[in-house]
């Protein structure tokens, strides 16, 4: 079993309650989530990076325990070894794009400064996702398509054990999707990682070999049964 | 004009080593007040603001009391140490971060609530430690206001007197700093004095400011 | 009619006193008292404050209204009469006598008021002077802002002997002990005078008939204040 | 207690009169720095920030020289509005207001300049007048920030005397603060007076201060 | 001609110049701009809502003057009156979602109270959008696909004179996107309002039956040429 996962969260806000149930077991080291808008896709990603501590169940993926509430484990973000993207990118605004490639590359120092060591291995991403005439600017000069490419880059050059994609490829023109797409799953198949995708887009699903899940609004419970 | 620069030189020092230890402790204290909001936390925060309540001369009188004879402290340090407190300038600069605290901690710490907390997320996930992330995300993001709190407090230590005046006294050469050497001059009516004074004061003032200024990130 | 009177900070307890009984035997007149360092109150004169009486704690300040004509008829009349005392904290162990004393390794500080701004920092730095002690206690005074600033140093014992108004030393009688009064060549002397912009310049000149009254004297001797 | 009753009105009027006047000067100066950044704005900034510098007594002794008869203003201000500064609780209130602006308006240029342009943009797009959204997304965006500079503004107004002292006065029932009653209670050697003022003065502020945390967003 | 623009911007960043020349011309009330990231296609829709001043040229929309350099018109962003969606939706993050909704119909008040005239109105535009149980959340509690359909309910409530879409509906599952799409044509041709729209989706493109105008990348000058 690669991906045993099965959490439940309940999320509290004024005059709403949504709980999060999910159950995703797969064999394969590709999955897909897929469905309605607001079931809890990334919510359940969030989960396996660590952002987010289920009320009950446990994440185990490629025999790695992450979580388990019964055993009391809660691995901390910075040792999940994830590689995760967004839904909203979140750069750092205050970096240039060199910078937010580089973050992960320097896990104790005090400084962002980018070291010549790394620069090479940033600037090697940069070209593959086409956007290294970008280096020194900002994130808020970036256009959308460029944002989401610089968040795959700062994701994958820290070579993660996870991959985890919450719809990576949405701002993108086809052509570019095409291209990134292969790229991911070069990296996937190369590092024989686990990777999950979240996507409405229905080549994603034909292009990657992955275990469809698909998420239904079944979950969303109506507050009074609280 | 040596005589000008001898207080000068001991407002600079109590200003600078005040400003440096509130740098460091504001900005601690305000990121533990920014984390969790909680009774206790709120509490802590009160506290640390009450002696900007009083006149700074009370303040002083609390602090001589405090760190005066009567109490063991003053001997304690001074003889674990060798570090006295009363009519020395290290008493002054304890007056001056006494003073200045709240002045840092309180915007450090509304700048520290208004950072996304998602970007420190973001590091963490990136296999980055909380320490690395703090410094490299966290405090460039509430830089803005930090530093707004840290100028004032620079200005407000240099320009302090009520509290050092009654801890340290105003002994010319060792603990007399140019504010209280102005205030001096003013109760001597020595006009021309209190102008010169206050022209060095302001002077050294505005050069700070406008330092601090170019130096602070442009707004993106 | 009310009238106010700015009078030096040494004076505040007795002349709330003094006002207090003013106010009973003039009924529907009233006194608000501004009390603050002699030299505070003379520029907040000079400036324009609304001020009817000022009695400083020294010659010079009133001498300066004087010369900036602000007094009435350029008159001004002496009060009261302060000592200078020698005092030493309550606890105090050691043995000083004379000003010489002051010599021994024991004392460490001496906490004199600032003679540039403080008149008791004058009287005392003349004292000293006259002694031929001023450079050799140099390294150990502690100039204060003023005179109670002296008294809060030797109560609290952070110094080892200090130079105050026997009317200071009363107020702390518990915690200060007074060793002996310093001879002075000009005694320590308080003025009191009538303001010319005074918008009610019969009652201030009442105020200050009253002080000089017999009345008053019996209140100033109850605080330690001599007769000029 | 009636003796307490009156420094302790006074004292509240002055905070509260100089704390509403802040609130508008102040978040309107913070506002107009935060729009641009030019030589001219910059050097506005230094100069409502260089009174901090003074020790407060002499601050006073310029505010007195200033308002008093000596220029027109005092004389001015008197006959065409009937309002005098020296000997007045006006003076009071100008003087903290002069001494507590910088802490208001250097957190609140700060908490402006850290909102997200493109809010206010979206705003004006949506048919929203640049008012309208100035109140209704930048103000409450920065509202932290402010809320923190207005806080120690309101403190040290409460604790303000040294240029009160002098532009004001001292005298009872009209200008003497609750500060200024503790400075002479302390000056006088009233120990238990002392104490009974400052325990007031401290509940003051902590009420303050604790209203104003149950009143302050939440982070989201 | 219902859309002619023509401007031209140099934006001058460290290390990088990029300059915007657009030239749209079309007879149709529906406009697609499509092309690869970066091209300047959010740049353009930018300065149509008047957040960005064109360094020269003109926009004219059905007649309507909003900007001409040489004329010196520059038609200020609160009298465009356009629906305008950002591509990072830019919701108010202090305001809950009816609040947000609503912002725009309340044009002088101070207050972002809702109205209950208006609340009507809201709740009819939350039901047509399936996020009417979000009403009371804050912006930070949606997922990626409820907040887009906030930012489309907040920009078409208005009654717009012009819609500028920027990729509205790429975070949409594939149903919601149908959806979403139909109710917007239907405000079209309702209202007979000119539409604009950014996109990377080819359903998009068959669904409306727009002028189809292609970015390419040729416009971007390297930096040495200045
Ligand atoms: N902090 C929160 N508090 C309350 N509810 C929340 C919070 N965060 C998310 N939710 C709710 O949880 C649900 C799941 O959100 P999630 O972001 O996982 O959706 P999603 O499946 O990724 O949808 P989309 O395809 O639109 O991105 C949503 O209905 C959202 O409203
Ligand atoms: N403030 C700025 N300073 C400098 N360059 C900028 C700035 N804003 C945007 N750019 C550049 O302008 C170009 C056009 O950006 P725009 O957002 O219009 O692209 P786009 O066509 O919408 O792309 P996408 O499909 O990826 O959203 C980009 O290459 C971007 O880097
Ligand atoms: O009361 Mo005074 O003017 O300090 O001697
Ligand atoms: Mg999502
Ligand atoms: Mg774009």
């Amino acid at each position: 079993m690669i991906f045993d996962i099965n959490i439940q969260k309940k999320l509290v806000s004024a005059s709403r309650t949504f709980m999060l149930d999910t159950q995703v077991c797969s064999h394969q080291d590709q999955v897909i989530l897929f469905g309605p808008s607001g079931v809890g896709k990334s919510l359940t990603i969030k989960c396996i990076a660590g952002l987010l501590t289920p009320d009950s169940g446990g994440i185990k993926i490629k025999n790695r325990v992450l979580f388990d509430k019964e055993k009391n484990i809660n691995i901390v973000p910075q040792e999940r070894h994830v590689g995760y993207i967004l839904q909203n990118y979140a750069l750092f605004p205050h970096l240039t794009i060199e910078q937010n490639v580089g973050f992960g590359l320097n896990r104790k120092g005090l400084f962002n400064t980018v070291s010549r060591d790394n620069r090479e291995n940033i600037y090697h991403w940069l070209d593959r996702f086409q956007i290294t005439d970008l280096a020194r600017q900002y994130p808020g000069q970036l256009s959308g398509g460029q944002q989401q490419r610089v968040a795959l880059a700062r994701a994958l050059i820290i070579e993660p054990e996870i991959l985890l994609l919450d719809e990576p490829f949405a701002a993108l023109d086809k052509k570019l999707r095409i291209h990134m797409r292969e790229e991911v799953k070069e990296l996937q198949e190369e590092l024989k990682i686990p990777l999950m995708l979240i996507t409405h887009d229905e080549e994603d699903i034909k292009a990657f070999s992955a275990d469809l899940i698909e998420f239904t609004s079944l979950k969303q419970v109506p507050k009074e049964s609280f | 004009m040596q005589s000008v620069m001898v207080p000068l030189f001991l407002s600079l020092k109590v200003a600078i080593w005040a400003t440096l230890i509130n740098l460091v402790l504001g900005i601690a204290f305000g990121w533990y007040l920014s984390q969790k909001r909680s009774f206790f936390r709120q509490v802590l925060d009160v506290l640390a603001t009450l002696p900007m309540v009083l006149p700074p001369t009370v303040l002083g009188y609390y602090l001589l009391v405090l760190f005066g004879n009567q109490t063991g402290l003053s001997q304690w340090l001074e003889t674990n140490f060798g570090f006295g407190l009363i009519f020395s300038l290290n008493g002054a600069i304890v007056a001056a971060v006494i003073v200045t605290f709240p002045l840092v901690f309180k915007p450090a710490r509304a700048a520290f609530e208004s950072v996304d907390e998602q970007l420190q997320q973001v590091g963490w996930v990136l296999g980055v430690s909380k320490t690395a992330v703090f410094f490299r995300v966290f405090l460039p993001l509430a830089w803005r206001g930090i530093m707004a709190g840290v100028l004032l407090g620079f200005v407000r230590a240099l320009g302090e007197f009520g509290a050092t005046l009654m801890v340290a006294g105003s002994i010319p050469g060792k603990t007399q700093t140019l504010s209280i050497a102005i205030y001096d001059a003013v109760q001597a009516g020595q006009d021309s004095e209190v102008n010169q004074l206050v022209l060095l004061i302001s002077v050294v003032c505005i050069v700070v400011l406008v330092l601090a200024y170019y130096f602070s990130p442009k707004r993106a | 009619a009310t009238i106010t009177v700015s009078a030096a900070a040494s004076l505040k307890e007795v002349f709330q006193e003094i006002g207090q009984k003013f106010e009973q035997a003039h009924q529907g007149h009233k006194i608000d008292f501004n009390f603050g360092g002699s030299g505070s109150l003379l520029q907040q004169i000079r400036h324009g404050a609304p001020v009817d009486v000022f009695a400083s704690a020294d010659l010079a300040n009133m001498q300066a209204a004087n010369e900036g004509g602000f007094l009435q008829n350029n008159r001004q009349t002496n009060f009261v009469k302060n000592e200078l005392v020698f005092i030493v904290p309550a606890a105090s162990k050691l043995k000083l006598e004379t000003l010489n004393d002051l010599q021994s390794d024991e004392v460490k500080r001496i906490a004199i008021g600032n003679p540039s701004s403080v008149p008791a920092g004058r009287y005392t730095e003349t004292a000293l002077k006259k002694a031929g002690l001023d450079n050799a206690l140099k390294e150990k005074t502690v100039f204060t802002q003023n005179v109670r600033q002296a008294l809060e140093y030797v109560a609290n014992a952070n110094v080892e002997a200090g130079f105050v108004y026997g009317t200071d030393a009363k107020i702390l009688a518990d915690k200060v002990k007074v060793v002996f009064n310093v001879d002075l060549d000009k005694p320590v002397i308080y003025p009191i005078a009538v303001i010319k912009d005074s918008k009610e310049p019969a009652l201030a000149q009442q105020f200050v008939n009253y002080v000089l009254s017999e009345e008053s004297r019996v209140v100033f001797d109850k605080y330690g204040f001599a007769r000029p």
